[in-house]
């Protein structure tokens, strides 16, 4: 077929503004990305919230106790506009009050009175802070022994491929919550399980590619020229297989989000913080009796964020990897 | 050959992709007409819009991406592009068969190459024993041990017996056209003739019009009898192969003999064409080639050239008389 | 061929040692006290040292001369958990002693005929001078020049002033009447601060160890002196050991785990398999039609919808709210049908994307135009053609996923009381059953190996292109 | 023509196999929950926690104690209705005779008591033999042998004498020797059996009733190796009929009571208002009621409760979740429950829950005023709101119903005030350190963090303690890590319970006792001299007004140094069907199941109109 050759024509663009322009045009995927976005905001919100509380030395409201308000259902449940005490008002005065109730625990409250709106966005900050740590603690190891192992070969590749295939083989959930078991409950947990597991798919992915690319033209030259192993890795080879990372973590980053969440549930994941995994097995127990809204608002925003991540994900590689396209 | 009965008439076929970019205009305007029992060679630079233009021929093309924008290709009078798809499947390797450029990606690696056959004689024909007309199709294309040979997958064959048993396979059914999209590429020079020399022999037993497609004047000069010279999805010059090499009148099939190397001109220079294929995406106004034509003047600019009939030679050009 | 499948089974081996030594290394610095799990809430420092010995607790983790010993808690001091009778409250680190004497009181008695070692470091003497004194049944082992007898006792001055930190190794070997053994500290001219006090035993062997006992669980291959008076290797059967917290062998517990196990995930195996499968073909057949766009979203939503939301929706839901099947429980094979529907759905999205995008890739190849243009019909492309060619990924990444099945699905089975192996993980993992879990991870992790070897194999088998040598 | 038909088999097989699998072991050879019935057997279906073996040894937790009892019996057993608790013989005739100085017991056992059969008695081809004093010899022998790691030596620990020099001997690779004589244990004759002690042990009719002191055959022991804790072989009401580990467990009738005319009767004595309450309407009647016991290991709250409403359970627990929906306003049953003839029972249980301090911990162990300040700042009312009035608040460390236990108002109730006040006093004003100008920030160590329960009530405590300025960071452990934790002394704070082992205050108090400190059961390492010493006095005095008065004074010196901070007890409620008859609740319901009597008709009748 010659469309393969049509879109390789030469156009005076880098790998990166190609990628993106193919990106922009698909228009899901934008969504996805201002999806993507929002939650991020909301992660740097709740970051802010919770710093500031902590350099304040006080305790933050998504962690206050009220008994007073606890299980009440979302705001625009509670008929906002209408109400007994909204009866000698004028309209406009009714219309603010409508508005002032509505932004009253807007998403309702659990069992402890606490605003569940807030909960949901300490929980995004949680599920941000483990996808980036997790993250900077697989890419690091995964790229770099993937790049060794590929471009050295020999020794080094077997002892490496020896390395990842062991972590390969040792059922996945159960080891990360065997490591979590060792490192202790709570958040580093979560960090070392996860990331100890997660790099090993990269590490492959990243082996092949530079096993490939060291046969290019473009590295024998460079070699040539006299260049070091390592310069030529991590100067040359890295920045062209760099977009594997890139879909990687988009992909990997909900699956980390995911996994959390499981962990956090199972009881030895976030520990005394607001995690989706925890508001969803705080909830469980009320369901039975209707109290559905702090349940549907975890599940919610985990959704929203995995999906986008995944679309995205999918997106991103079609743009940066013609080759890996998944079709449409 | 003027006398020979019509066959397969392509008129002003057109074939477009939408592409993210947007639309490719691969072909553009096409006509021909393929007797029976004739040879025609369609030639140009890859990515000139030809093997868009075979598959067309029993609308083989992605649809989508690609699209028929128009014409029409008629094969014995029927036109293709508007047939039902049963009776699409009747045409293809029945009348109208092909052998594509790389044999070893175009077999089916996991089937063995006797089934292969098998199921191109299953498709089409009824009450042959199957099991001996592929072995005298294999014995046919000139592939030694035949029996054996059957059993074989794709993979344990070389290229030049892989393309033999492509080529076995078009002739199944006994078509009336077989279209060669490059044949001999993916070989080695050797075989190459030998391949060629065996659609010439097979053409001339079974008395079969052939549209080989391929960039390689030098390759058709024996085999064809008209050449259909092919630039940015447009046939810009046709004729007979003697007439049209010895004296090629639109500058592109000037510059394409010129590329040719020739043994008598050791030590002379090839000269090329300037430039490069234009991007389907822009292509330019008026004459498609005129960017990269030294005889280029202002109407060519402008406006694009019309068919030019002249006997039985044909040309695009605003300015072929002059030059 | 067999030369190939033993050479490969040859080198799986590296890859288990290296299951067994992350297993190892992971699993023994699990934290936790087993013994105070199994011995009840009224133990004692003694009965937790019998329990330690009795299951090879208190070994070296490899190897290693000393150990501990629950006679004297090595991290109650540095917390200032020691009160020796008129000294101060710990502060800063470490204990601060007035001259006097003071008594080095264990929680029980020491062995008989062992050697103990008492490792002390001071901080910030001030021309304070210590002396270790130990009475009773008892001789100095190592350099015997330093220490002195007097009234019955050996003594031995362990610091002298003037430095700032120091700390000092004694090591004494304790007789057949440990009864009366009594060790302790004199301080004497100024007050001097005792940041630490350990106590270790010293094993006969140093490479009587945890590890080389876990070896010898996994390998069980021992020298028996046989009858005839000739050596031969025996095989005493694999033992992952026993459990803590149900008492029970670990590897009866995956007997019984097994066949729960199975029943849950060989059907959502086979089912996922089917669906993903066929649902995928018809993405293909109706490849960039809006059914083939529908199906690719619905896929990824299906991804994303987290697994916990599943089995709390589909009990919730399908179990209590419509009552279509039983919430929980293992009793016929009703019991099975919705956490089987939860396995197969949640399990979906991945299948499907996965096999579409290996029969859109195989759509492509060049060897369907062929078969196209040779008149092959559109259902005849796709079953005959393309599914015999992506059966080639299909089967590799089938064969690969039949090792969790032994695992089974961890979550589905704890939350619908399947008593299968993920249940006995997940409970192993809430009660830090080390054994189990060892034995469960590595079992998985063998079996994954094994299935790689197959994995190898039946790509062999179902691609001709793969020549084996 | 054979060799297809083999070729056929071989293929079919594992596909049958497979199939049976997905069938078969499903149903695991069992009906549908609720046809039981229909065969004219009683049958009760219930939840239990995991049952970790049947060798009562290692009975530790309550489930496999309940699961024990069932088979296994003692000399002595708690009287099943009268309140307070009082012991009455079971397999011993009559209370024992106990010498003057209290150190002599002597038992009568009845004769004609047989063990069940079963193929471990090999010298009676199987018939199940009699049971004698030899027996319960034997039996306490195993609790003291260091290899069986029982969980119950502390009961017999430094009391029997002998005792020890058994325990120490059967340290070491070699086998144990059984028949090494231990002093204080002795069979005089077949029937007769002597405990000689130490030291005055007026709990020991108490430990006795205790699964430790169940009656063990040597030869199931032996038999059996290291499966013992899997077949079980005792002389009690029922046998073990089928044990899936972490799934199901089933009793049958013991036919071994019929056999040999065994006759065990319904109690003709209660308490105040059993009568009323229709608790003697059996009287006098034989036990077992019961043919069949089935449960199921269900960990999960909401299913049991599921499984309650269906009928599947005869009684359930209530959540505190479950509680609106259970429970009125005002403290009743929810009427649509009452409809369906559910019936609560509600009585306050002999355990306590509490925050516990570590006392070598330099910063609150030093400090009584600041254990005193945040024992002021706990919220009792919106603690007890918050477990929707399931438990009681407990003053100090005897609960209600023991005698010790004083009913006056708490030495620090809740008041912020005075909470505050104390908290300056203790040197952090506002609960500001001084030292790092911050708020005193402590760590509170808890077991079981996957229980949504426990995690919210921590987070309602921080919060308590956060209105005085302190903050609480809470670490959740799973129970093993937590309980190394506590035993290394490495919390600061913890969160433990403690369920009695028998109604006397001493099981309370030896929590402080200092010689208990961790890894003993005193998790504070509470250590006072005043109190070790009134503690060691009391220990050894029989049951009299001064010990009493000894006890409340000890409860308040507890109270006072707070190094608990005393947060509930809990109330049990307990549901139950009304076709279940006979049930009271009690404290240790070991062994009680044989009392319990279903209404068979009464059942069905129940099961047409609301089974579903």
């Amino acid at each position: 077929m010659n469309t393969e050759s049509v879109e390789s024509l030469p156009e005076s663009m880098t790998l990166w503004q190609d990628a993106w322009r193919r990106l922009r045009r698909r228009r899901l995927a934008m969504v996805c990305l201002a999806v993507v976005g929002l939650y991020t905001l909301a992660a740097m919100y709740g970051e802010c919230v919770y710093w500031w509380y902590r350099l304040h030395d006080e305790t933050p409201p998504y962690k206050r106790v009220n008994l007073a308000e606890q299980y009440q259902p979302p705001s625009f449940l509670r008929s906002p506009f209408g109400g007994r005490e909204t009866g000698r008002m004028s309209s406009l005065e009714r219309f603010l009050h409508g508005l002032k109730a509505l932004g009253h625990h807007p998403l309702g409250t659990d069992g402890l009175g606490r605003d569940v709106l807030q909960r949901v966005i300490q929980g995004t900050r949680i599920a941000y802070q483990v996808g980036i740590v997790t993250s900077l603690i697989a890419i690091p190891i995964g790229v770099v022994l993937g790049c060794l192992a590929g471009y050295f070969g020999g020794r080094v590749d077997d002892f490496i491929v020896w390395l990842y295939s062991t972590f390969a083989c040792i059922p996945g959930l159960l080891f990360i919550l065997a490591i979590a078991m060792v490192v202790g409950k709570g958040l580093l947990g979560v960090y070392l399980g996860i990331g100890l597991t997660m790099w090993v798919g990269l590490c492959r992915l990243i082996r092949g590619e530079v096993i490939k690319h060291k046969e290019r033209p473009y590295v024998t030259a460079a070699r040539a020229l006299g260049l070091g192993h390592f310069r030529i890795i991590f100067r040359h080879i890295l920045p062209n297989v760099f977009h594997v990372v890139i879909v990687t973590f988009t992909l990997r980053f909900p699956y980390a989000i995911g996994t959390e969440v499981i962990m956090s549930f199972l009881g030895i994941g976030v520990q005394g913080e607001p995690s989706w995994g925890i508001m969803i097995s705080n909830a469980r127990l009320r369901l039975w009796h209707g109290v559905w809204w702090e349940m549907a608002a975890a599940t919610a925003a985990i959704f929203g964020i995995v999906l986008a991540f995944n679309l995205l994900g999918d997106a991103l590689r079609d743009a940066l990897d013609p080759r890996l396209r998944t079709g449409r | 050959m003027a006398l020979s009965e019509e066959l397969l008439r392509v008129e002003d076929l057109r074939v477009y992709f939408s592409t993210e970019r947007g639309l490719v205009r691969a072909v553009d305007g096409v006509g021909f007409v393929l007797p029976k029992g004739a040879t025609y060679a369609l030639v140009g630079e890859s990515g000139c819009g030809k093997s868009v233009t075979a598959l067309a021929l029993a609308r083989l093309v992605d649809e989508p991406p690609g699209y028929y924008a128009g014409g029409r290709v008629l094969l014995r009078g029927r036109n293709v592009l508007e047939m039902e798809e049963g009776e699409l499947r009747r045409l293809r390797g029945n009348e109208i068969s092909y052998v594509f450029q790389e044999p070893a990606v175009s077999l089916n690696p996991v089937f063995r190459i006797g089934y292969q056959l098998a199921e191109a004689i299953r498709l089409h024909r009824r009450g042959v024993n199957v099991r001996e007309e592929v072995l005298a199709l294999l014995k046919m294309v000139g592939l030694p041990d035949a029996e054996s040979k059957m059993k074989e997958y794709p993979h344990r064959l070389s290229g030049g017996m892989q393309q033999r048993v492509m080529i076995a396979m078009a002739l199944a059914c006994r078509p009336a056209v077989l279209v060669a999209d490059e044949p001999t590429t993916a070989l080695d020079v050797t075989i190459q003739a030998q391949i060629l020399e065996l659609l010439a022999r097979l053409q001339r037993e079974l008395g079969m019009a052939v549209l080989l497609i391929t960039h390689n004047l030098g390759l058709v000069a024996d085999l064809a009898e008209r050449l259909l010279v092919m630039y940015a999805g447009r046939i810009v010059e046709a004729g007979p192969t003697l007439d049209l090499l010895r004296g090629p009148r639109h500058p592109y099939t000037r510059g394409l003999l010129a590329a040719v190397p020739r043994l008598r001109s050791v030590g002379g220079e090839v000269r090329g064409i300037r430039g490069s294929v234009p991007n389907p995406l822009r292509l330019p106004e008026g004459c498609k080639f005129h960017p990269r034509c030294p005889f280029a003047s202002d109407i060519c600019r402008r406006v694009e050239p019309e068919d030019e009939w002249d006997g039985e030679r044909v040309v695009r050009c605003h300015r072929w008389r002059e030059i | 061929m067999w030369g190939y499948v033993v050479r490969r089974t040859l080198q799986m081996i590296p890859t288990v040692l290296g299951v067994i030594l992350i297993t190892f290394v992971l699993f023994n610095v699990v934290g936790g006290s087993p013994a105070a799990m199994t011995l009840g809430r009224h133990v004692s420092p003694r009965m937790l040292e019998e329990f330690d010995e009795l299951r090879g607790f208190n070994k070296p983790l490899i190897f290693g001369w000393w150990t501990g010993t629950r006679a004297w808690d090595a991290a109650a001091f540095r917390r200032g958990g020691m009160h020796w009778p008129g000294a101060a409250a710990a502060d800063g680190g470490g204990q601060r002693m007035a001259p006097g004497e003071y008594e080095l009181r264990t929680a029980f008695e020491l062995l008989p005929e062992t050697v103990y070692r008492w490792d002390i470091s001071f901080m910030e003497g001030g021309g304070a001078e210590v002396e270790f004194f130990c009475r009773g049944d008892v001789v100095p082992a190592g350099r015997t020049s330093e220490w002195r007898r007097v009234d019955g006792e050996w003594r031995r001055v362990l610091w002298r002033g003037g430095r700032s930190a120091g700390r000092a190794k004694v090591t004494v070997r304790v007789g057949a009447e440990p009864a009366g053994v009594l060790a302790g500290l004199r301080v004497r001219k100024a007050s001097v601060m005792i940041r630490d006090i350990r106590l270790a035993r010293r094993m006969e062997h140093p490479w009587d160890s945890q590890f080389i006992f876990y070896l010898r669980q996994l390998f069980p291959l021992e020298l028996v002196h046989g009858a005839g008076g000739g050596w031969r290797l025996a095989w005493k059967g694999v033992d992952f050991g026993v459990s803590y917290a149900t008492n029970q062998r670990v590897s009866r517990m995956l007997r019984d785990g097994i066949i729960p196990s199975l029943t849950l995930t060989v059907p959502i195996f086979f089912i996922g398999l089917m669906s993903g499968i066929s649902l995928a073909l018809v993405c293909a057949y109706f490849r960039d039609t809006w059914i083939d766009r529908f199906f690719v979203v619905f896929s990824v939503a299906l991804m994303s919808i987290n697994y916990l939301v599943w089995i709390v929706a589909g009990q919730y839901l399908l179990g209590y709210r419509l009552g279509w099947f039983p919430v929980w429980g293992y009793e016929s094979w009703r019991y099975l049908l919705l956490p089987v529907l939860v396995g197969v759905i949640s399990g979906l999205g991945v299948d499907i994307r996965f096999y579409r995008t290996i029969m859109l890739d195989e759509m492509y190849k060049d060897y369907v135009r062929t078969a196209l243009a040779k008149g092959v019909g559109g259902a005849g492309i796709l079953f005959r053609h393309v599914l015999k060619n992506a059966m080639i990924p299909v089967v590799t990444n089938t064969v690969i996923a039949i090792p969790f099945l032994y695992t089974g699905s961890l979550l589905l089975e704890s939350f619908f009381g399947i008593p299968g192996l993920g249940y006995i993980g997940v409970n192993a993992v809430n009660s830090s059953d080390v054994d189990v879990l060892r034995a469960v991870v590595f079992i998985g992790a063998v079996l994954y190996v094994v299935a790689n070897l197959l994995t190898d194999i039946c790509y062999a088998l179902v691609d001709p292109r793969v020549k084996i040598r | 023509m054979k060799a297809p038909a083999t070729q056929w088999w071989r293929l079919v097989a594992p596909a049958g196999l497979l199939l049976c699998g997905l069938t078969c072991t499903g149903c695991g050879g069992t009906r549908r929950l609720d046809t039981g019935a229909a065969s004219g057997e009683m049958v009760m279906y219930g939840a239990t926690a995991r049952i970790r073996g049947f060798d009562p040894v290692k009975a530790g937790d309550v489930a496999s104690a309940m699961a024990i009892s069932k088979i296994y019996e003692g000399l002595l057993q708690y009287s099943y209705l009268v309140r307070p608790y009082r012991v009455e013989p079971l397999l011993a005739d009559g209370m024992p005779e106990v010498s003057a100085d209290g150190l002599v017991y002597t038992f009568h056992i009845r004769p004609g008591i047989y063990f069940q059969d079963d193929p471990c008695f090999t010298n009676t081809a199987g018939r199940g033999r009699e049971l004698t004093a030899a027996d319960f010899v034997y039996s306490i022998k195993r609790v003291a042998d260091a290899k069986n790691a029982s969980t119950g030596y502390w009961a017999f620990r430094n009391r029997i004498v002998g005792l020890d020099e058994f325990r120490k001997a059967s340290q070491g690779q070699e086998s144990t020797d059984y028949d090494l004589p231990v002093e204080g244990l002795r069979a005089l004759d077949r029937y007769t059996l002597q405990i000689k002690l130490v030291e005055p042990y007026p709990q020991l009719l108490w430990v006795l009733t205790m699964q430790y002191a169940f009656a063990v055959p040597r030869e199931a022991v032996e038999y059996y190796g290291e499966s013992f804790l899997n077949h079980p072989v005792g002389t009690g009401p029922y046998v073990l009929k089928a044990w899936r580990r972490n799934y199901r467990v089933e009793f049958e009738r013991n036919p071994k009571w019929s056999e040999t005319g065994r006759k065990e009767t319904y109690p003709r004595e209660g308490a105040a208002g059993d009568a009323a309450a229709g608790l003697l309407e059996d009287a006098g009647r034989p036990v077992p009621f019961i043919d069949r016991i089935v449960q199921f290991v269900v960990s999960d709250d909401s299913t049991r409760w599921l499984m309650f409403l269906t009928g599947e359970f005869s009684t359930s627990g209530i959540s505190r979740d479950n509680w609106d929906a259970v429970i009125t306003e005002s403290r009743k049953l929810d009427r649509k429950l009452e409809e369906m003839g559910i019936v609560l029972a509600k009585t306050p249980t002999l355990s306590i829950y509490y925050l516990g301090f570590n006392m070598d911990d330099p910063v609150v162990g030093g400090n009584r005023k600041l254990r005193q300040a945040m024992t002021c700042a706990f919220n009792t009312e919106e603690w007890i709101h918050f477990y929707n009035d399931r438990i009681k608040r407990p003053t100090g460390p005897i609960p209600p119903g023991v005698a010790g236990y004083e009913e006056r108002p708490a030495l620090f109730p809740y008041d912020l005030e005075r909470a505050r006040r104390l908290l300056a006093e203790a040197g952090y004003p506002g609960g500001r350190d001084p030292r790092t100008g911050r708020r005193l920030e402590l760590t509170l160590d808890l077991g079981q963090a996957q229980s949504p329960e426990m995690r919210q009530s921590t987070e309602l405590f921080a919060d308590f303690m956060t209105r005085i300025g302190i903050v609480i960071k809470p670490s959740y452990n799973n129970w093993p890590t937590f309980l190394g934790k506590l035993e290394r002394r490495q919390v600061q704070m913890y969160r433990l319970g403690w369920v009695a082992d028998y109604p006397d205050a001493e099981n309370f108090l030896q929590l402080f006792y200092g010689p208990n400190s961790s890894p003993g059961p005193n998790h504070s390492n509470y250590s006072n001299p005043e109190f070790d010493r009134l503690y060691e006095r009391a220990r050894v005095m029989p049951d009299c007004p001064e010990r009493t008065r000894l006890y409340a004074r000890m409860a308040r010196m507890i109270e006072e140094d707070c190094p608990w901070i005393f947060t509930s007890i809990p109330l049990d409620y307990v549901l139950r069907h009304s076709w279940l008859r006979n049930y009271k609740p009690h404290d240790f319901p070991y062994g009680m199941v044989k009392y319990l009597r279903i209404d068979a008709a009464a059942r069905r009748a129940w099961k047409m109109r609301f089974g579903g």
